[in-house]
């Protein structure tokens, strides 16, 4: 009967425990939500932006890049490209350099990882790089350590 | 078997392999194009084959862990499963969707709001959650019905759990760090949260049929690992949440957290073999001990030192996105929770077939082959991320000039892949085939290596 | 759910750790309450554990910069505080002595005590928060904020869940529920102890 | 109520008042004899978990228990206190 007891208890305070830790990761889950929409960028997130988001996830860029470190690590990191391609002191030059990299594509170098031509239009070379742009504005906590080309 | 409808679990289990085939596969070619870049490239590019590798573990881990479910909640609530029709119903659902798709990732079908791991049609993951909904109603009523007990009760929270942080996968903002917060909520809440509970109650249910050892003592126990993997696991997210623009106290969070995530894992050590110490029985199914030995001590590895190693914020601020995640990534998907579903269908195909133990020693060898080939991978991708670690986060190189440096350890991963490749096939036909004649006699299997 | 686990029977033995202290549950058992608390218990104070000496490596770093924030705090008020959660500690145990003695109305008006007490706790820490939020000091002003606040609401919370466990073993009176309850209002004790100096005595 | 136990719990608090009082005491030192003031804080502290852990926790029946424990708050207590007494001296001297 005790013994019974105290097995039932033991899944109780289990049940407890594991509720409040995650009563509390919930807590900081909002929080963080908030921080994101508030700190993390406050550059905006326009119709264009959306739209290259899209165009992001549609391709499964991140099944080779990887962006804000995560993803597939069979291609470099996008998160901070507009950055290292000179971005923050010529952005139209950089946004249209990632426009020629995906036009470019696949290089056909031997030996060479090879991209895919994803055969976007204009517009939608547009939207992608918009995303890449706003996407270098979020603050990562200093990540990556060195801003490699 | 007990119960009739225990085998259920069998044709859940057969597309389990099959998937499991695949899964393999096209991790070996997606080890070939790391090695000759050009191969496939124009037919079948690196994204696709990605995706077919990791959403095949997926799809057939789920599988084996339904089957798991409709072979021990019989036993265990001591009733038959409330509907086998409804359970077919569910595997035909489930396999359509997977076979749907595998197909669509081929030609290039991917779901427009498409996520890592969650790549598939929006369609197919309505269709998952029915077929989840289907389960959880069908086991639940089981349980419900028959007798509790506390394998059965952290199963069901587990697979529940499973259930409902799926759906997060429908949540796709167009704030890219919202996205990645809540895309956490389905990657790290499964495969560091309640997928662990599914473990420990599979590898309770295994060493009590297999030691002996009173279901109290395992009871117990599951408990104990239960509540160190949920108390460490939900604040250890923290650790996805320290690059992606989220606010820094998660450096601190995720650290502490998850530095304490490696507790539950050694508990399963300690546990599965103060079991078979303290069982001293002699099971005949040795290859279903060994693998639930082997799956608790990889996972350990795989999963606590492993991700130990580059949990700490000081640490991951410079290996975060290279090839050390990877490594990490392998072994412990491979020692949490491929071994447990080989464990499982070592243990209960015997008792489908209705037969004695079979094909020990050609099982057994598939564990040898396939544990040291994911460990071997493993290893040679921790070198890999160590050396690229190096080259571009402390010295700046570019991405594609240190990935040039790291040909030799693609090369020796491709190696550790096909001798995986081989491991597994053979296991599958170790378990689907049972000769009437042991290809090997059983005296020798006596002397076969024991963990 | 909760009937069928928390009794109201009191069981038989003076002491009902003795039930659990050789069935199974190894070193666990031998424990007053139940062991899943144990389990609770020792997974808190290795995360406070983890955070402290996480806190003092960092403070490696900027030791003048950590002396400065640490003076803002009102170390009076940090002070009274450990006293009210030991005094209220001192009303748990003997709540619980007395429901050893089976004076049940008087070990739930000791529990009720001790409640209030760690609700006096709650609202003096309340007040030093707001104090420092006005003054500009938030989690994200200085890295020895960002661990004040972490740990100490971190520590907060539990005397939220103290509270909560106290109301439930108040309505739930068995004893071993009683030992169980107030181990983990013990160890919402012990945790403060050891984080009070830590942050803002040791200068 | 068992008399004995009101008696012990009771002298149990009192002597973890006055280590509070004690430790806040020694704080005011802390600026000037840092190191011995930092000690004496962590020595106090070590105190009082102790018998909060013996009396209120009731770890007395249990001495490998109580041992344990209050060696893993002592292994935390002296890190931090060597990190935050000990270390800057050792900085000092080599600086």
């Amino acid at each position: 009967m005790s013994e019974l007891l105290t097995k039932s208890a033991a899944r109780n305070i289990f049940y407890g425990g594991s509720a409040f830790f995650f009563a509390i990761f919930l807590a900081l889950s909002a929080h963080s939500h908030y921080y994101a929409v508030t700190k993390s960028t406050t550059a905006p997130i326009t119709d264009s932006v959306e739209r290259g988001k899209r165009i992001w996830e549609a391709k499964a860029c991140f099944d080779c890049h990887t962006i804000l470190g995560e993803g597939a690590r069979f291609a470099p990191e996008v998160g901070d490209v507009f950055v290292r391609w000179g971005g923050d002191k010529d952005p139209k030059g950089a946004h249209q350099m990632i426009k020629d990299w995906m036009k470019s594509q696949p290089s056909n170098t031997p030996g060479r990882r090879q991209m895919p031509n994803f055969k976007l239009n204009d517009k939608e070379l547009d939207d992608l790089a918009n995303f890449l742009v706003w996407t270098s504005t979020i603050n990562t906590q200093g990540w990556p350590p060195k801003k490699a080309n | 078997m007990r119960y009739e409808s225990q085998k259920i679990a069998a044709w859940y289990w057969y597309g389990a392999l099959l998937v499991f085939a695949l899964q393999v596969t096209f991790g070996l070619i997606g080890g070939i194009v790391y090695v000759l870049p050009n191969f496939l490239s124009e037919l079948l590019p690196f994204h696709s084959i990605r995706m077919l590798h990791t959403n095949a573990l997926i799809v057939w881990l789920l599988l084996g862990f339904f089957g798991a479910a409709y072979y021990l909640i019989p036993e265990e609530s001591e009733r038959e499963i409330y509907s086998e029709k409804l359970a077919y119903i569910q595997l035909a659902i489930f396999m359509l969707g997977g076979v749907s798709a595998v197909v669509g990732y081929l030609f290039g079908v991917t779901a427009s709001h498409g996520r890592s791991y969650l790549e598939q049609p929006l369609w197919i993951k309505f269709g998952i959650i029915v077929a989840a909904l289907i389960f959880l109603f069908n086991i639940s009523m089981t349980v419900l019905q028959g007798r509790k007990t506390a394998i059965t009760n952290i199963l069901l929270l587990g697979l529940w759990g499973i259930a409902i942080f799926f759906l997060f996968s429908l949540y796709n903002p167009a704030n890219l760090v919202l996205d990645k917060m809540y895309w956490w909520y389905v990657v790290h809440l499964w495969v560091e949260g309640v997928w662990e509970l599914v473990m420990a109650s599979i590898l309770a249910f295994l060493m009590m049929k297999m030691t002996g050892v009173d279901r109290e003592v395992v009871e117990k126990w599951v408990y104990v690992i239960a509540a160190t993997a949920l108390f460490t696991g939900v604040l250890g997210t923290g650790h996805h949440y320290y690059w992606i623009g989220t606010p820094s106290y998660w450096q601190w969070i995720g650290s502490i957290f998850s530095s304490l995530e490696v507790v539950p894992f050694f508990a399963m050590v300690v546990f599965c073999f103060t079991m078979v110490w303290k069982g001293r029985r002699d099971h005949p199914n040795k290859a279903a001990l060994l693998w639930s030995l082997g799956c608790s001590v990889l996972a350990f590895f795989g999963a606590g030192v492993w991700g130990f190693l580059h949990t700490l914020h000081g640490v991951n601020y410079y290996t975060h996105g290279t090839q050390v995640t990877a490594a990490h990534g392998h072994l412990a998907f491979f020692g949490a929770y491929v071994c447990l579903n080989l464990a499982i269908m070592s243990y209960a195909f015997p008792h489908l077939k209705n037969r004695a133990p079979y094909n020990q020693v050609l099982n057994m060898a598939s564990f040898w082959l396939l544990s040291s080939g994911v460990t071997f991978m493993t290893v040679t991708l921790t070198f890999a991320g160590v050396v690229q670690t190096h080259l571009e986060r402390v010295n700046g190189m570019s991405y594609m000039d240190a990935q040039s440096q790291l040909g030799f350890f693609y090369l020796m991963r491709l190696g550790a892949g096909i001798v995986t490749v081989v491991g597994a096939l053979l296991f599958i036909y170790a378990v689907l085939v049972p000769r009437t004649k042991e290809a090997i006699s059983p005296a020798s299997a006596a002397t076969a290596p024991a963990e | 759910m909760i009937h069928e686990s928390f009794s109201r029977q009191a069981p038989d033995s003076a002491s009902a750790s003795a039930v659990a202290s050789d069935s199974g549950w190894g070193p666990l058992g031998t424990l007053p309450g139940n062991p899943i608390m144990w389990i609770l218990i020792v997974s808190e104070l290795a995360v406070f554990g983890a955070a402290l000496v996480g806190y003092a490596g960092a403070r490696l770093r900027d030791p003048t910069g950590f002396v400065a924030a640490q003076d803002s705090l009102d170390r009076i008020a940090g002070a009274v505080n450990t006293a009210v959660l030991l005094t209220s500690g001192l009303f748990a145990a003997l709540a619980v002595e007395a429901r050893r003695a089976d004076r049940r109305a008087a070990g739930r008006w000791l529990l009720l005590t001790a409640a209030l007490l760690g609700c006096v706790f709650l609202g003096v820490k309340g007040s030093e928060y707001a104090r420092e939020l006005a003054a500009g000091h938030d989690i994200d002003s200085h890295p020895f904020f960002m661990f004040y606040y972490l740990i100490t609401g971190f520590h907060a919370l539990h005397v939220v869940l103290g509270l909560i466990i106290l109301a439930i073993v108040a309505w739930f009176d068995s004893l071993e529920n009683y030992e169980t309850g107030a181990a983990f209002w013990h160890m919402v004790d012990l945790v403060w102890i050891v984080v009070f100096p830590c942050l803002y005595l040791m200068r | 109520m068992d008399r004995n136990a009101l008696r012990r719990l009771t002298a149990c608090w009192i002597g973890l008042v006055a280590l509070t009082a004690a430790v806040g005491f020694l704080s005011d030192f802390a600026p000037r004899l840092q190191q011995l003031a930092v000690a004496g804080i962590a020595l106090a502290t070590l105190l009082k978990t102790r018998l909060v852990l013996a009396h209120y926790l009731g770890l007395r029946a249990a001495p490998g228990a109580l041992s344990g424990f209050v060696s893993a708050i002592a292994v935390i207590l002296v890190l931090v206190a060597v990190a935050i007494g000990v270390t800057p001296l050792l900085a000092n001297a080599f600086s």
